[in-house]
């Protein structure tokens, strides 16, 4: 013990051995689910089935369905779990017949249009060709409609106001722009489900006036488990193993605190 | 009457009732008063507390979008710093701040004469960041990154020739719209122990709450209400105490809205029931 | 120079009014101009500032001597390869470098800002003799516990797990209101803000002149049935 | 060569080496090492730099070519270009502090930045009626959180005794709670998705998507 505090920067110990221990459990975790293809056991989350509804729904009212995936200006958990579930819906409006409309656009002023239109157009095509529906393909409308990722959702109100859509599924990275999108799919009498990564007050706006809302960790863990991705499935087990550990460590300091002496907390910032 | 119909009757009422409820304040002040809270007079008391001569950096992580409601915050703690024998660097790590430096210098001009401060010796303006890797660079060798100031003008001769990295800034206030503080707690909190200051918009509070008592920042402010809190106790009164009537005003019709959309759905319960 | 500032303002009380004509919930042109103005000048503007800051940060040292952004200069040179067909790839390499950097610099210190430090605040006596302080050192830690409990996923949620995760979510759902009426006094700040420069004393005619014609404008084109027509594909 | 430079496995690696040089050299006191990394960080701050005028092209193209083509109403498109060239040319050609250069900023880019945000707050507004309805358990939870610390973020609320008791109770002690147990999550989370992007597993941070990926 002696010996790894003088290499290791005092004060940074259990910074190092924390982090390389979950850095290798991620590891370790994600190589065997993609090596093995035997994929973790992962808990459905309740908006995968009000997806399912709401399209059931839009197709009996004869409404068309909107279905966006944020500002993707960098491709994190949210913006896969977007994608993830654009095309999930999409096989669904395949099936059901419902009319399906993809908002584009937005990225970092413009450097959406090379990156995520390509790949967003590609996930429905294939979603649409597996079901056998090719012509109906044609029918889906991806109209690009900004290059700034807020003028992309105020352009999604208008639509919302003028289409009157029956289902409204917005998940993946979301600021500001939620409480407008949320509130205006409300009002029109739309069955929204959103999403966005992270819990603060734009998250709260969706919590305030949507159907059914993604929360924070559920939004990777809905991408995983709609995607089938090992690498996806994989990692979110391997953070709930990390979870538990901090859940024992966290454990261990209430026994070594409650006998009065100080031994976790000077631990811990050795 | 059916949801829509509400809804699409009751919106314009609301957007024109808003519109009104403030506007008329902000032209004919009510006076409303205005209880400091604790976490601005920490914030002004950390201030205060600066030894002459220490080094500041001033973050103005700010967006277009974002000045409206942190200008008070802005204005008024630039004015202090002025009025303080400490010197500080403006700084800012979003592409559209730097010209929010230069509007609240402006602006701050009258207490520039008053302080006699001098552009070099008291205060420089080193402008953009690009990034989180620009404030690391910053904080681990000051001068590999930071040759000319936003100008383009040498800092030779400047205060800055005795700042090297990190362990020379002795107060870093970060008053951000988009997660401005994060990258000042990693590489000047963590590595040099700087006390650091955040003013942040309305939404931003909780998560400030929490890194005050986690204890990596001093204290905060919040939105517009934390603003005129510092400007009445700084004492350069500005556009937040003017706004805080109407302020108050909104805050009271969206509770009543609240509570009235509650009994609208109340009513129809009991209706649907009978 | 002072007609520039009127001019400015006058555009600025445009600007500002055409926008709001969203409200309306009525795709409109003059929300069309506002919007195409605002990606031509920020574009431009944002430019500005990023060729300044490679001519400052990277251009200036290296004529004073120093050899540091040499590297980081044609590093961001090869970025714009990105638009060859045949010579993409090549921009992989600056992005792969500013991408591990990046993850660098936040991984090795997301450990102890985001992890080891929250803990350790979180680890506090629950009993401190004192009853209010400690009802909310109890609150604070379960309500914790059940937040990061109700983040699960690989474990069915069946007997006492469900429970927690069920105090969990109605915890998350009482923090939601706390957010919701934090951002509610964050959006006002900026829509105060901005009805105060409009009433500004020297804007205020301006402005009431302008949202007349606009809503005279808005009303007459909805009649007609023109807002379509005059608006950009 | 080229060949290997154009290989994924190349970019994982200056990925991987990059970022566990950063890493080790924050945790193993190796000497010079600190000179190292901090040119590093100069160098990823230039490239951000590079990288965001990358748009421009992007824009000009798409716009360029409504003009082109002649689309309904291209004078939009016209009006953009010429905005875009005239704030650009008279930032570089008389420098940033120009009166002119301000005058695009005060006339457009701040005003329009300002008000986009800002319409959130009448849509917020007509959400309190439309949407805070207290139609389950959880929602009646979440309204009444929201009234109390309303009544404690408006400003002249805390001069009025005992009002923002319960308020100040949610916002400095319960949301806390929330919050820190999040942000918990969400650096386990950060750590993951670092390893997988470290060792290549997840390849979409770098440009390269699974689509294109399969057909190199």
């Amino acid at each position: 013990m002696r010996k790894m505090t003088t290499i290791i920067i005092e004060g940074r110990l259990t910074g190092f051995i924390l982090l390389f221990s979950f850095m290798i459990i991620v590891a370790l975790i994600v190589y065997r689910t993609r090596s093995t293809g035997k994929l973790p056991w992962l808990r459905r989350i309740a908006a995968i089935d009000a997806i399912e509804d709401a399209v059931g729904r839009a197709v009996e009212m004869g409404k068309p369905v909107i279905c966006g995936f944020g500002r993707a200006r960098s491709f994190d958990s949210a913006t896969l779990a977007g994608l993830s579930t654009l095309s999930y819906v999409a096989e669904f409006t395949a099936t059901m017949g419902a009319d399906l409309i993809v908002p584009l656009g937005g990225g970092d002023m413009g450097t959406a249009g090379p990156v995520t239109v390509p790949i967003a157009e590609e996930l429905v095509r294939t979603a649409y060709t597996s079901k056998g529906k090719e012509e109906d393909f044609k029918k889906v409308e991806m109209p690009y409609l900004s290059d700034e990722s807020f003028c992309v959702s105020t352009s999604v109100v208008a639509m919302l106001q003028k289409l009157r859509p029956g289902a409204h599924v917005f998940i993946g990275q979301y600021y500001a722009e939620t409480m407008f999108l949320a509130e205006v799919s409300r009002a029109v009498g739309a069955i929204s489900i959103a999403g966005s990564s992270g819990v603060s007050g734009n998250v709260a706006c969706l919590a305030v006036a949507c159907d059914y809302i993604v929360i924070g960790e559920e939004v990777p863990a809905i991408g995983a488990y709609l995607s089938g991705d090992p690498t996806q499935r994989g990692s979110i087990f391997a953070q709930d193993i990390i979870k538990i550990i901090t859940l024992i460590l966290i454990f261990f300091g209430y026994i070594a605190f409650s006998f009065g002496n100080d031994f976790f907390s000077k631990l811990i910032s050795l | 009457m059916s949801e829509e119909r509400i809804n699409t009757v009751a919106r314009p009422i609301i957007y024109l009732a808003t519109f009104l409820l403030i506007g008329i304040p902000l032209i004919y002040p009510v006076g409303l008063p205005i209880k400091v809270s604790q976490s601005t007079i920490d914030f002004y008391n950390q201030i205060e507390s600066m030894p002459e001569g220490s080094v500041v950096i001033m973050n103005f992580n700010v967006e277009t979008f974002g000045w409206d409601e942190l200008e008070s915050q802005l204005v008024s703690i630039t004015k202090h710093l002025i009025s303080r024998p400490v010197k500080v660097i403006y700084v800012s790590d979003m592409a559209l701040g730097p010209a929010f430096i230069e509007k609240t210098l402006k602006m701050a001009s009258p207490q520039i004469e008053k302080h006699n401060k001098e552009y070099g010796q008291d205060y420089v303006i080193a402008g953009y960041l690009a990034g989180e890797s620009a404030v690391a660079a910053i904080a681990s060798d000051f001068h590999k990154l930071i040759s000319v100031d936003y100008y383009g003008h040498s800092i030779e001769g400047t205060f800055l020739d005795d700042v090297k990295d990190g362990s020379d800034i002795d107060l870093v206030i970060s008053v951000d719209c988009f997660g401005g503080t994060s990258p000042y707690i990693r590489h000047f909190y963590l590595s040099f122990g700087t006390p650091i200051l955040t003013g942040t918009l309305g939404g931003g509070v909780p998560s400030a709450i929490n890194n005050v008592q986690v204890g990596q920042i001093k204290s905060y402010l919040g939105g517009i209400p934390g603003g005129a809190e510092f400007e009445y106790l700084s004492g350069f009164p500005g556009v937040g105490i003017t706004s805080s009537d109407a302020m108050t005003i909104v805050h009271l019709m969206g509770i009543a809205l609240i509570i009235l959309g509650n009994i609208v759905l109340l009513s129809r319960k009991i209706g649907g029931r009978v | 120079m002072d007609v520039l500032v009127v001019i400015a303002s006058i555009l600025a009380v445009i600007s500002t009014l055409t926008y709001y004509t969203t409200l309306s919930g009525w795709p409109n042109p003059f929300y069309s101009y506002a919007e195409y103005a605002y990606l031509g000048s920020v574009m431009g503007w944002s430019t500005v500032i990023a060729l300044n800051y490679i001519i400052d940060r990277g251009v200036t040292p290296l004529t004073q001597g120093a050899l540091t952004p040499l590297g980081g200069l044609i590093l961001g040179i090869l970025m714009w390869t990105r638009f060859s067909k045949k010579y993409g790839y090549i921009a992989r390499i600056p992005i792969s470098i500013s991408v591990g950097i990046g993850l660098g610099l936040t991984l090795r210190t997301v450990i102890f800002s985001d992890f080891i430090q929250q803990i350790q605040r979180t680890i506090m006596p629950v009993w401190t003799g004192e009853p209010i302080n400690s009802f909310n050192n109890l609150v604070t830690i379960v309500s914790m516990i059940a937040t990061m409990l109700f983040f699960f996923f690989s474990i069915e949620r069946k007997g006492p797990l469900k429970g927690i995760a069920e105090i969990g979510e109605y915890s998350i759902f009482i923090a939601f209101g706390t957010y919701f009426a934090a951002n509610f006094m964050g959006r006002f700040g900026l829509l105060i803000g901005r009805i105060n420069f409009l009433l500004a004393p020297d804007k205020m005619i301006t402005s009431l002149t302008v949202s007349i014609i606009l809503l005279i404008l808005l009303i007459l084109m909805k009649k007609t049935n023109t807002l379509e027509k005059f608006m950009p594909e | 060569m080229m060949s290997f430079i154009k290989s994924k496995g190349f970019s994982v690696a200056l990925v991987f080496l990059t970022s566990s040089f950063m890493i080790l050299t924050y945790f193993i006191d190796v000497p010079g090492a600190t000179q190292i990394s901090s040119d590093l960080m100069v160098w990823a701050s230039l490239i951000m730099a590079f990288s965001m005028p990358l748009g421009i092209v992007n824009m000009i193209s798409r716009y360029g070519n409504k003009v082109y083509t002649k689309k309904r109403n291209y004078g939009f498109s016209i009006m953009l270009l010429v905005l875009l060239a005239m704030t650009l040319a008279s930032g570089i050609i008389l420098g940033d502090t120009s009166s002119i250069y301000t005058f695009f900023m005060e006339s457009f880019v701040w005003p329009l930045g300002a008000t986009m945000y800002s319409i959130l707050a009448f849509y917020m507004m007509s959400a309190n009626f439309v949407a805070m309805r207290m139609r389950n358990w959880k929602a009646i939870l979440l309204v009444l959180a929201g009234i109390f610390v309303l009544l404690t973020t408006m400003p002249a609320g805390s001069s009025i005794p005992g009002l923002t008791v319960i308020g100040d109770w949610l916002k400095n002690i319960h949301s806390v709670s929330v919050t820190r147990g999040v942000v918990i999550g969400t650096a386990i989370s950060t750590i993951a998705l670092g390893v997988r992007t470290m060792l290549g597993f997840e390849t979409s941070a770098l440009g390269i998507s699974r689509g294109r990926e399969s057909k190199e």
